[in-house]
């Protein structure tokens, strides 16, 4: 009862809440590192250094009013935040945090579920977020959010394919498509597979800037050109729907790629020994500080870079990374193979 | 078992009469997602999780976000109705309505037939992943039909697009 | 845009001398002037070398040529205007081929009572010259568009402001100022107290209202 | 909206009904540049059309000043263009001096120049500033509008004002320069000077950059002069004019400066012309400063101005372009009897639906970026 029931359901309240915590901070962390790389200071006013910040952001998003535009289409207009944040939530179930490890005496795995679809249940929950993004777009009844979640979905679906075919690469390479083995395989060889595929990894780092709507493909909610985005008409707790989710989605591509192309828990150089001593981390640090790296990364590219236009998003996507991916596939299959 | 089977066939057929009775298209595109994702729910009960999450990749997440792009975008405004003859439209009705219904029957009768052989499809060896049995039969057992259908694929994506490209 | 409001027929007006523009240090000046002075160059000053040949190409197309302060002037009559800007901008020795600035001055008791003022330049040359071509109230002027496409929105706030229709201008409308306004602010007669529903909808209505009122606050 | 074209024999049958959006950008849009409101038909996210509205902004400063006496105007053309407010002032002033054959010290020609220079830098940050972060580069914004605090700071010290200056005075200045002024000036032009090394390594060769600005909105010389584009625009397209050039004011004639001069005419060449008008710029003023001459910063000037009657034409380069006064006094009255602005940024703004003709909506965006309109002045 305990090892089938309260076991995962505490793990799925810890992850909920870690997450919610981390999104929140992701946040703060964005603003703070924008301000530093603009040599401001960031918000400085809630708590020490504005650490409390993220509260004071959720008291208001969760007090303001919640504006539906009078001839908006109710039903969806109030569905499209939910579907958005559900599939960034659901995700975080297969993505092994770390090897197995004592809990309070409880040996456990340390993630909600390792099914031998892992990476496939990702792609494919992911891409159903898209839903939110169309439909908060459509239902607003307004143009601009209308051509913002055109803008979106189309972004997403192209995009998506360059990501999924790296990640067919990756499967080829661990010969599964569990998130665990994946990891495992890594120690197996003693190798990150970012080392071994750096080129999947470069495609799946754009296309996850792209999926995520990050700069400098964040055209969808280019506040410059679209005010705002698919999510214009939106205030008050659905707005923060969206922007959670969104925030999500980031931590998302950041775990998965820590997972398939940074060796999960793995310590930097798992095969060298004299290492050994970097084993007294426990694997789940080293998990979210790689996680906590590439999200920095992302940060650091949205506060570097201009914005690409529309069709040259669409141009780069099918042009060139699509073509890349594939290649990257076929030599990654030949590979295999023949070794 | 058997309670979540029923549950989720009550779910897909409700659905499924939703999806045909809504007036407005965008929800009844919505209608079918949710119907799509109980399928995959019952893929998963079923115990292909491959196939279920094929099914929310390829159906859910692909197809239907082409559907709803078209419903979207394609002015809903009813075009002229032309129709010549009134009654066409409840012939072909009767027509594919008695097609489907004969279907159905046959799947009845078949299914309440008694098995010849009870344990075929039940095969499924301890130790090899659902993924990996997929696998086999797609690309070994079936291999000539599934690139077959694959080129079928293809051509017509070309096709469409040879259609829908403008004249320069 | 079509006829907006008719422009104010001249003989409406209370008086050809309205209101000018400040009403405390205006009081007691003399009545507005009858336009500007139009000074003739000097003798000793050498004319620029493309006014021959302009007068030789367009005769009469000049009328009056001024200088003031280091500005050269043409007057041009309104009907020869496309005909001499063509000359000046397509002949090699003027080549005025930007234009600077298009306005108009009101100039109210003058019969002709605008002052059309075109401020060219000559990029090749680098030098300037000002054509002035003088309208009556309701008279339209040739639009130059076709000449120079700058003049477009230079039109139309002329327009706007002064009410001066141009014949040609392909999109005539208001710029500056509300569609549904009534008047052209920058003319003399302008009300510039105000404003109130009425002013928007009858300005001359509003100002012999104002004028009663006033009248009898003074008994 | 039925479709333009028929379908005829030579085109194929299978025809999409598409619609063409009309959507209204502004007047309250974040890269509008203030309230500036464009109507735009679209195919897609490709302008076809786009009409532009001004006027939200008319607050009537010519009308106006035809009942203002001479010294207050100076203070209205402060709140023309408000990013080069001190150009503005020069303008006006040299124009009334003109009518009226003043005579200005040399010390307050060169102290006019060093002022709007540095005018000219403030207004390039800001527009750099601006026309970035439309593109999607928060941080040049805020790089630049850090340098452009300096030379606020710098204003202020010369005259108490950040935004709105006053900053001139028919025949003169208001006062002279604080004592070690220049040596300010000096170490900003220098901190300048790094800075934009920063910006253009930032976005010179950044290849996102690039793409967004090669090859969109091109206009030809001859185009930008009928036109009527004036300023950094129209050097873009590879017309040499500039007014401090062609026809000098102020001090400008005793300064060696360059007229960067683009090619193509596109929106990187404009950004490229702007660019180097900062050096420009940086190096007239230490020229200013090196040849300070000494004596009054205020010529002789009657105690009542006055112009005698008659009207003229002057003009001087904004950072926007060509800003001109036309003013007519009767010779009578104490204020102008036509005064008259004609913006450069009006001017510029008329070529935008010509621009953004056949580019997509984001173009759009950095188009009225690349113009670098205030609205202030547009509308008056």
């Amino acid at each position: 009862m305990i090892e089938t029931l309260v076991v995962p359901l505490v793990k799925i309240a810890v992850l909920l809440v870690g997450i919610l915590t981390a999104v929140a901070y992701l946040v703060l962390l964005e603003r703070k590192v924008q301000a530093w790389v603009q040599v401001r200071l960031g918000p400085m006013r809630v708590g020490p250094h504005g650490l409390l910040q993220p509260v004071a952001d959720v008291i208001k998003l969760i007090i303001k009013e919640d504006i539906t535009p009078a001839r908006a289409d109710r039903w969806v207009y109030t569905l499209a935040p939910i579907i958005v944040l559900v599939p960034a939530l659901v995700v975080f179930a297969v993505i092994p945090f770390g090897p197995e490890t004592n809990v309070f005496g409880i040996r456990m795995p340390l993630h909600v579920a390792d099914i031998n679809v892992g990476l496939l249940y990702i792609v494919s929950i992911a891409s159903l977020g898209i839903y939110g993004t169309i439909l908060g777009g459509w239902a607003s009844n307004s143009k601009y959010p209308l051509l913002a979640s055109l803008r979106a979905s189309a972004q997403l679906v192209s995009y998506e394919v360059a990501v999924t075919m790296t990640l067919v690469s990756m499967i080829l390479m661990a010969g599964s498509l569990s998130m665990v083995e994946i990891v495992e395989s890594q120690q197996a060889r003693g190798l990150w597979f970012v080392f071994a595929q750096p080129l999947a990894f470069f495609i799946y780092f754009v296309g996850g800037l792209a999926e995520t709507n990050r700069a400098p493909f964040d055209l969808p909610e280019a506040e410059q050109e679209l005010t705002g985005g698919f999510h214009t008409e939106y205030s008050g707790i659905r707005f923060a729907l969206f922007f959670l989710a969104e925030y999500a989605n980031m931590i998302v591509i950041a775990a998965v790629a820590t997972t398939l192309f940074f060796g999960g828990w793995l310590r930097p150089f798992p095969s060298v020994a004299a290492l050994g001593l970097l084993d007294i981390v426990p694997g789940w640090i080293w998990f979210l500080l790689k996680t906590f790296v590439l999200l920095y990364v992302f940060l650091w590219v949205r506060a570097t870079l201009p914005r690409y236009r529309y069709d040259q998003l669409m141009r780069l996507g099918w042009k060139v990374l699509i073509p890349l991916a594939i290649a990257n596939v076929i030599v990654t299959a030949i590979a295999v193979v023949v070794l | 078992m058997t309670i979540a089977f029923y549950t989720l066939a009550a779910f897909i057929l409700a659905l499924g009469v939703l999806v045909v009775s809504t007036k407005n298209t965008v929800h009844a595109v919505l209608f079918l997602v949710a119907n799509f994702l109980c399928v995959a729910m019952l893929y998963v009960l079923l115990q292909a999780e491959f196939l279920a999450v094929i099914q929310v990749l390829v159906y859910a997440g692909g197809i239907v976000v082409l559907y709803l792009f078209v419903v979207m975008l394609v002015n809903l405004k009813r075009g002229p109705e032309t129709h010549v003859d009134p009654r066409r439209r409840d012939r072909m009705g009767l027509l594919i309505g008695g097609a489907v219904l004969a279907e159905f029957v046959a799947i009845l009768l078949y299914g309440f037939a008694p098995r010849a052989t009870g344990a075929a499809p039940a095969a499924a060896a301890p130790g090899v992943g659902n993924v990996e049995q997929v696998g086999w039969s797609l690309y070994v057992d079936y291999l000539v039909p599934f690139e077959v259908a694959s080129i079928l694929l293809l051509v017509a994506m070309i096709g469409a697009i040879v259609l829908a490209k403008k004249e320069p | 845009m079509e006829p907006a409001e008719p422009p104010v027929p001249p003989s409406a007006l209370p008086k050809p001398a309205p209101k000018p523009p400040a009403p405390k240090a205006e009081a007691k000046a003399p009545p507005a002037p009858p336009g500007p002075p139009d000074q003739a160059p000097p003798d000793d000053l050498a004319r620029p070398d493309y006014l021959a040949p302009l007068e030789q190409a367009c005769p009469g197309g000049v009328s009056q040529v001024s200088y003031w302060v280091g500005d050269w002037t043409l007057i041009v009559p309104r009907d020869r205007l496309v005909e001499v800007a063509t000359w000046l901008r397509d002949t090699p020795e003027s080549r005025f081929d930007f234009c600077s600035d298009l306005t108009a001055v009101d100039w109210p008791p003058r019969a002709e009572r605008f002052d059309l003022v075109y401020c060219l330049y000559s990029v090749p040359h680098r030098r300037r010259v000002r054509l002035k071509v003088r309208l009556k109230d309701g008279e339209a002027a040739p639009s130059v568009t076709g000449i120079w496409p700058a003049a477009n929105w230079f039109e139309r706030e002329v327009f706007d402001m002064f009410g001066i229709r141009f014949d040609g201008h392909p999109d005539l409308r208001r710029i500056l100022m509300p569609d549904d306004w009534q008047g052209h602010p920058q003319r003399k007669d302008y009300p510039l107290e105000g404003p109130g529903e009425l002013l928007l909808e009858d300005p001359l209505e509003w100002l012999k209202l104002r004028n009663a009122a006033r009248e009898a606050e003074f008994e | 909206m039925t479709d333009p074209h028929p379908v005829t024999a030579t085109r194929t049958p299978v025809q999409f009904d598409t619609d063409e959006l009309v959507i209204n950008m502004g007047p309250q849009h974040p890269s509008t540049h203030g309230v500036l409101r464009l109507i735009l038909r679209l195919d897609g996210e490709r302008v076809v059309d786009a009409d532009v509205v001004i006027g939200y902004l008319h607050r009537g400063i010519e009308k106006l000043s035809e009942s203002r006496d001479w010294t207050q105007i100076v203070l209205l053309t402060d709140r023309m263009d408000y990013v080069a407010a001190a150009t503005n002032n020069l303008g006006y002033c040299e124009t009334v001096e003109k009518l009226m054959g003043l005579e200005v010290p040399r010390r307050a020609q060169y102290i006019r120049t060093v002022l709007a220079e540095l005018q000219r830098l403030a207004s390039h940050l800001v527009w750099l500033g601006t026309h970035a972060m439309d593109i999607g580069a928060v941080t040049v914004f805020l790089y630049c509008l850090r340098e452009r605090e300096l030379v606020l700071d710098l204003f202020e010290e010369y005259c108490g004002a950040r935004l709105t200056y006053n900053s001139r005075r028919v025949g003169g200045l208001p006062a002279d320069l604080p004592v070690g002024w220049d040596r300010k000036v000096r170490e900003f032009c220098d901190i300048v000077d790094q800075k934009i090394v920063d910006y253009e390594q930032l976005l010179t060769q950044n290849r996102i950059w690039l793409e967004r600005t090669r090859d969109i909105g091109v206009i030809s010389g001859a185009d930008a002069i009928a036109m009527g584009f004036c300023g950094p625009p129209l050097r873009a397209s590879g017309v040499m004019r500039d007014v401090r050039k062609d026809e000098p004011y102020a001090a400008y004639e005793e300064f060696a400066f360059d007229i960067p001069v683009g090619a193509a005419g596109d929106t990187y060449d404009r950004y490229l012309v702007r660019l180097e008008e900062f050096k420009q710029s940086t190096r007239i003023i230490r020229q200013a400063l090196d040849g300070m001459p000494e004596g009054p910063v205020m010529g002789k000037v009657p105690r009542l101005i006055k112009p005698p009657a008659g009207e003229t034409y002057h003009a001087i380069e904004s950072p926007k372009g060509e800003i001109g006064f036309f003013i007519a006094s009767d010779g009578k009255s104490l204020s102008p009897y036509r005064f008259r602005v004609r913006p450069p940024s009006f001017c510029n703004l008329q070529v935008l639906p010509k621009l953004v003709r056949g580019h997509l909506v984001a173009d759009v965006v950095a188009l009225i970026g690349t113009i670098d309109i205030v609205l202030g002045e547009v509308d008056r």
